[in-house]
């Protein structure tokens, strides 16, 4: 059974997903149990191999018992290992939180919904866990599909931003796609750890160069990096809650992470940093996409169009710290994936108690929440207290790492990006707090039955909003442990 | 001169493909007519395609299916200058099924598009918007 | 917008020109793509997995967890259309009048609300736009179809030794499907494939490949090592790999075409599954 | 393989293409991108890639274009580019 988790990890969501989805057609009561345990041990099983990876170093599992270059392998190393682990739990908790949400709005297609979900959560995992280059753009298909279908369903103007999202996916995927055939053409393989161990001789290859620039366009178009975000934050504002708390916290994390993978393991840190001259300029990219970011998320009087700016922005911090070339910076932006993933899924979770209780997101109607919905909006301050980066919260250290990463390497520009995007948000915050808590709560939407009383969202909905923000605060005390365990050996000794 | 005529005609196939694949990334970025943009995305998917199999190609080869008889010397000996590269074909089997796929998910957010306004055109639906 | 995408072009042309100037000269047997892998899948693909269309082993084979995935691709494409599209019937609004027709006679029936036809194989429901199937394409249609049908059966099975497999099969008995739907209409179509049962194999024909895979996993060897089934078919294990291929080409035959039939309902009546094209 | 003959389907499968971008209609559109999805089919079945070509054949220009039609009929087939 330990040998076989890597296996397990991605088939037992997909093989519950086909259950689910006949299941939604017999009985829809069974879905909900089914989805949770197939995710349960989905979580299990990536804990489980972190800890092995802890104790054996990196485990290769060959897909159909071929040895890698001739057939699929999944590598998990220190990187994935820990990518893992986020990418289950925070698609189980945001599954638990989400249930009564679902059953309120689609009381018709309750299983169609929770199999894209689990096949959602099987892209992810799969693109998270395969050692094989173009394997990991079927997987990059499937979680974009699914993602087009759950997002599409929401508001008037869902379809038309997921319509948009969808043109930029596909040139996205296609120029991922055509990358990789620019290193097949060069090296004949696949495998990752393959192309890696024959690229060397290549590296002034005109075609290296392009397949790197193209894979990394294809993969920023993915994750909306700045210039190419436009897509991202109408599809996730009108989309339905369940679906956008779940896309926005792992989609582009998950993308920077296949954007690591790309610079640590394919091309090397030697390829990217040394022969190739363009880290300063990404590293201004980052720069603007994080300013532009918070300046586009100040113009917002919508909560959920806000974070979805700092989502933008957010991308633009792990991008600059992976280009800063050095290994505070490599360490900070491998972090941040982690923290980012938990702390955009608490404050999107706690949109989506509101809305499940309110039924709007804009300003106005956050009046006197604080006193509605004591425990959401408590929630809301560790999130944005995460996301600021202050102390015992997570979004501290991973800053901290940012920070430390661009003076050594002499950025200056990007660390004062960072603290003016930091002092940003806490303007943005405190102006939701302010009216959360001083505004009386108005009634125009007629949804409240005790004027002044405290009108909670579920149990069901409220525990692992509270679950999520006491592990942002463990993951912050944590910090060490995981900086000097995982991620440490998780970047090549190379990098200094 | 007579270099780049050799170049230009050694690659064609190469040539082909970008040109198409900028045909549809143009369409793609600059068309205003939901439908054309989806008709845009598939020949870009396909020029890419058309990109894997050229890679494929090998010259003096045949298609890769084995020649095979039964009986006892039925296991003849093969060699791999013989067939043509089967990879990419593996591989672009599986790109055209993305394809579809993508195809007829953003054909079915078109046909959402189009209830909620009653139009493809992008900027009498934005226009649309604009006024509510 | 013209001008930005005129730009971006350009830019893009220019870097895969660029690009285009170090590849390997165009069908060149010595490039690294012709000499790393594919002397091994063309030299070795017969001795071990006995197919000798080395697509097909490839594809189901050394590569068939991608393939598992491409079918997960193709049914999650099939769960979004539905998604997306279906108008449930709690939201349907019936329409007023109704009508029925007939078949053996052709007299069309209009019903007004309240009223209801005893049930009875002689009247089929219609709609208001209803017009009859022209004669000769009706005709030609009902003869093509089982031919269409017996041709994709024989392409999936034969995958082994031609081109074709289960994907190819698959789309061609979905397209007889929707041939029928075509000439006919949509109600016909559905009338022999109900949208409960397309569902179902979409969800089985997927559930074949990846269950073969977790049987794999169970008989103690890796996912998806078909010569794990040896023990259960009692053959040899390279005679084993290719009766898993062909049983996953199944899988794959059998998802495709009921999730084109899945797609093409919805698409075509927009989630309502009255009137077709 | 005969290249008149590879050259000659390349210059109409761009042709193709343009041609179902410029139309204006949306039907002709989908027809068009039909007819070029077949001469891609007989490109790749030239080049020797028959799985493809006729993957192609089957998903390309048959379900894809009816897919597109289908589409098309449903909603308008107006365009203005």
């Amino acid at each position: 059974m330990n040998e076989q988790y890597p296996a397990l990890l991605v088939v037992v969501p997909l093989l519950s997903a086909l259950v689910v989805s006949i299941a939604g057609w017999v009985n829809k009561r069974l879905c909900f149990p089914v989805a949770v345990a197939a995710l349960g041990m989905a979580a299990w099983s990536a804990v489980g191999l972190l800890l092995r990876v802890l104790d054996e170093g990196v485990i290769v599992y060959k897909l159909g018992g071929w040895s890698p270059p001739m057939g699929i392998a999944y590598y998990i190393d220190y990187l994935n290992g820990l990518v893992l682990p986020v990418v289950s739990i925070v698609a189980l908790l945001n599954l638990i939180a989400n249930k009564k949400g679902i059953e309120q709005q689609f009381p018709d297609k309750i299983g169609p919904f929770y199999t894209l979900y689990l096949l959602m959560v099987t892209g992810l995992l799969g693109i998270v866990v395969t050692g094989d280059a173009f394997n990991l753009y079927v997987l990059l298909e499937i979680a974009a599909l699914t993602g087009y279908g759950l997002l599409a369903m929401g508001e008037e103007r869902a379809p038309l931003a997921t319509l948009n999202y969808l043109y930029m996916g596909t040139i996205g995927a296609c120029f991922y796609l055509l990358g990789v055939g620019y290193l097949y053409i060069v090296t004949g393989s696949l495998n990752m750890v393959d192309i890696a161990r024959l690229l060397p001789p290549l590296y002034q290859s005109n075609t290296v160069l392009a397949a790197f620039i193209i894979c990394m366009v294809g993969v920023w178009l993915k994750m909306a990096f700045f210039p190419l975000h436009a897509w991202l934050p109408n599809a996730y504002t009108y989309a339905n809650s369940a679906a956008s708390s779940l896309i926005a916290p792992l989609v582009t994390k998950v993308m920077v992470y296949v954007m690591i993978r790309l610079m640590l393991t394919i091309f090397t840190t030697e390829f990217v940093f040394t022969t190739l001259a363009l880290s300063d300029a990404v590293v201004w990219l980052a720069v603007i996409a994080i300013v532009m970011g918070a300046v586009l998320a100040l113009a917002e009087r919508n909560l959920k169009k806000m974070l979805t700016y700092i989502v933008v922005a957010e991308v633009g911090y792990m991008v600059g710290g992976a280009w800063l070339g050095n290994r505070d910076g490599m360490t900070g932006a491998i972090l941040h994936i982690v923290n980012d993933a938990l702390m955009t899924l608490c404050v999107f979770m706690v949109v989506g108690n509101i809305v499940y209780k309110v039924k709007g997101y804009a300003f106005e109607d956050l009046k006197g929440l604080f006193r509605k919905m004591p425990f959401t909006m408590g929630a809301l301050v560790v999130g944005a207290m995460s996301i600021i980066g202050v102390p015992p919260t997570c979004g501290f250290f991973s800053k901290w790492y940012l920070i430390v990463g661009a003076i050594s390497s002499g950025h200056y520009c990007f660390m004062a990006a960072l603290i003016f995007s930091s002092l940003v948000s806490v303007v943005l915050f405190f102006r939701v707090f302010e009216i959360c808590f001083y505004e009386p709560f108005s009634n125009h939407h007629g949804h409240d039955n005790h004027p002044g009383g405290m009108d909670e969202a579920p149990v069901s909905m409220v525990v692992p909003l509270l679950v999520v923000a006491v592990i942002l605060i463990l993951v912050g005390l944590y910090t060490g442990d995981i900086v000097n365990h995982v991620i440490q050996f998780a970047i090549p000794e190379a990098m200094v | 001169m007579t270099d780049l005529i050799s170049t230009v005609i050694a690659k064609y196939n190469y040539w082909i493909y970008i040109t198409l694949m900028m045909i549809g990334l143009y369409a793609m970025i600059a068309k205003n007519n939901l439908v054309k943009k989806i008709v845009g995305m598939n020949i870009f998917q396909t020029a890419i395609i058309l990109f894997y199999v050229s890679i494929g190609v090998k010259k003096g080869a045949t298609i890769p299916i084995l020649e095979h008889g039964h009986g006892p010397d039925a296991h003849h000996v093969v060699h791999a200058v013989d067939y043509i590269n089967p990879l990419p074909h593996v591989l672009m089997l599986t790109a055209i099924v993305v394809g579809v796929a993508t195809l007829g998910v953003a054909l079915a957010l078109a046909i959402r598009i189009y209830n909620n306004y009653n139009t493809l055109e992008e900027d009498e639906i934005l226009a649309q918007i604009r006024e509510k | 917008m013209k001008i930005i995408g005129l730009i971006i072009v350009v830019v893009t042309g220019a870097l895969l020109i660029y690009a285009a100037a170090d590849f390997p000269a165009w069908s060149d047997p010595a490039s690294p793509a012709s000499t790393y892998l594919s002397p091994h899948f063309i030299e070795k693909t017969m001795e071990e997995t006995s197919v000798p269309n080395i697509v097909t082993a490839v594809l189901a084979d050394y590569r068939g967890f991608d393939t598992m995935f491409e079918t997960t691709v193709i049914f999650s494409a099939g769960v979004v259309c539905f998604f997306l599209l279906r108008i449930s019937r709690r939201e349907e609004e019936e329409p007023e009048t109704r009508y029925y027709r007939h078949v053996l006679t052709g007299v069309t029936i209009q019903l007004k609300e309240g009223y209801k036809i005893p049930p009875s194989d002689d009247f089929e429901r219609i709609d208001a736009a209803w017009t009859p199937p022209d004669l000769i394409i009706k005709t030609g249609c009902r003869i093509l179809i089982p031919f269409v049908q017996l041709f994709a059966l024989y392409v999936i099975a034969h995958g082994h030794h031609s081109p074709g497999g289960g994907f190819q099969g698959g789309v061609i008995l979905g397209a007889s499907i929707i041939l029928l739907a075509i000439s006919h209409d949509l109600r016909t179509a559905v009338r022999r494939m109900s949208e409960k049962l397309m569902a179902i194999l979409c969800a089985v024909g997927v559930f074949i490949y990846a269950g073969t895979g977790a049987l794999c996993l169970l008989l103690k060897l890796n996912f998806l090592d078909y010569s794990a089934l040896a023990e259960v078919l009692h053959v040899d294990p390279i005679t084993a790999r290719s009766h898993g291929i062909l049983i996953v080409e199944i899988g794959v035959g059998i998802a495709v075409m009921a999730t084109m039939i899945w797609i093409y309902n919805n698409v075509s009546s927009a989630g309502r599954y009255r009137q077709g094209l | 393989m005969i290249w008149p003959i590879d050259l000659a389907i390349l210059t109409l499968v761009v042709v193709a293409a343009i041609g179902a971008l410029m139309v204006k209609d949306l039907l002709g559109a989908s027809v068009l991108f039909g007819a070029y999805s077949f001469m891609m089919c007989l490109l790749w079945s030239i080049m020797g890639a028959v799985d493809v070509a006729f993957t192609e054949a089957s998903v390309g220009a048959g379900v894809s274009t009816v897919f597109f039609v289908a589409a098309v009929f449903r909603t308008s087939r107006r365009t203005r580019d």
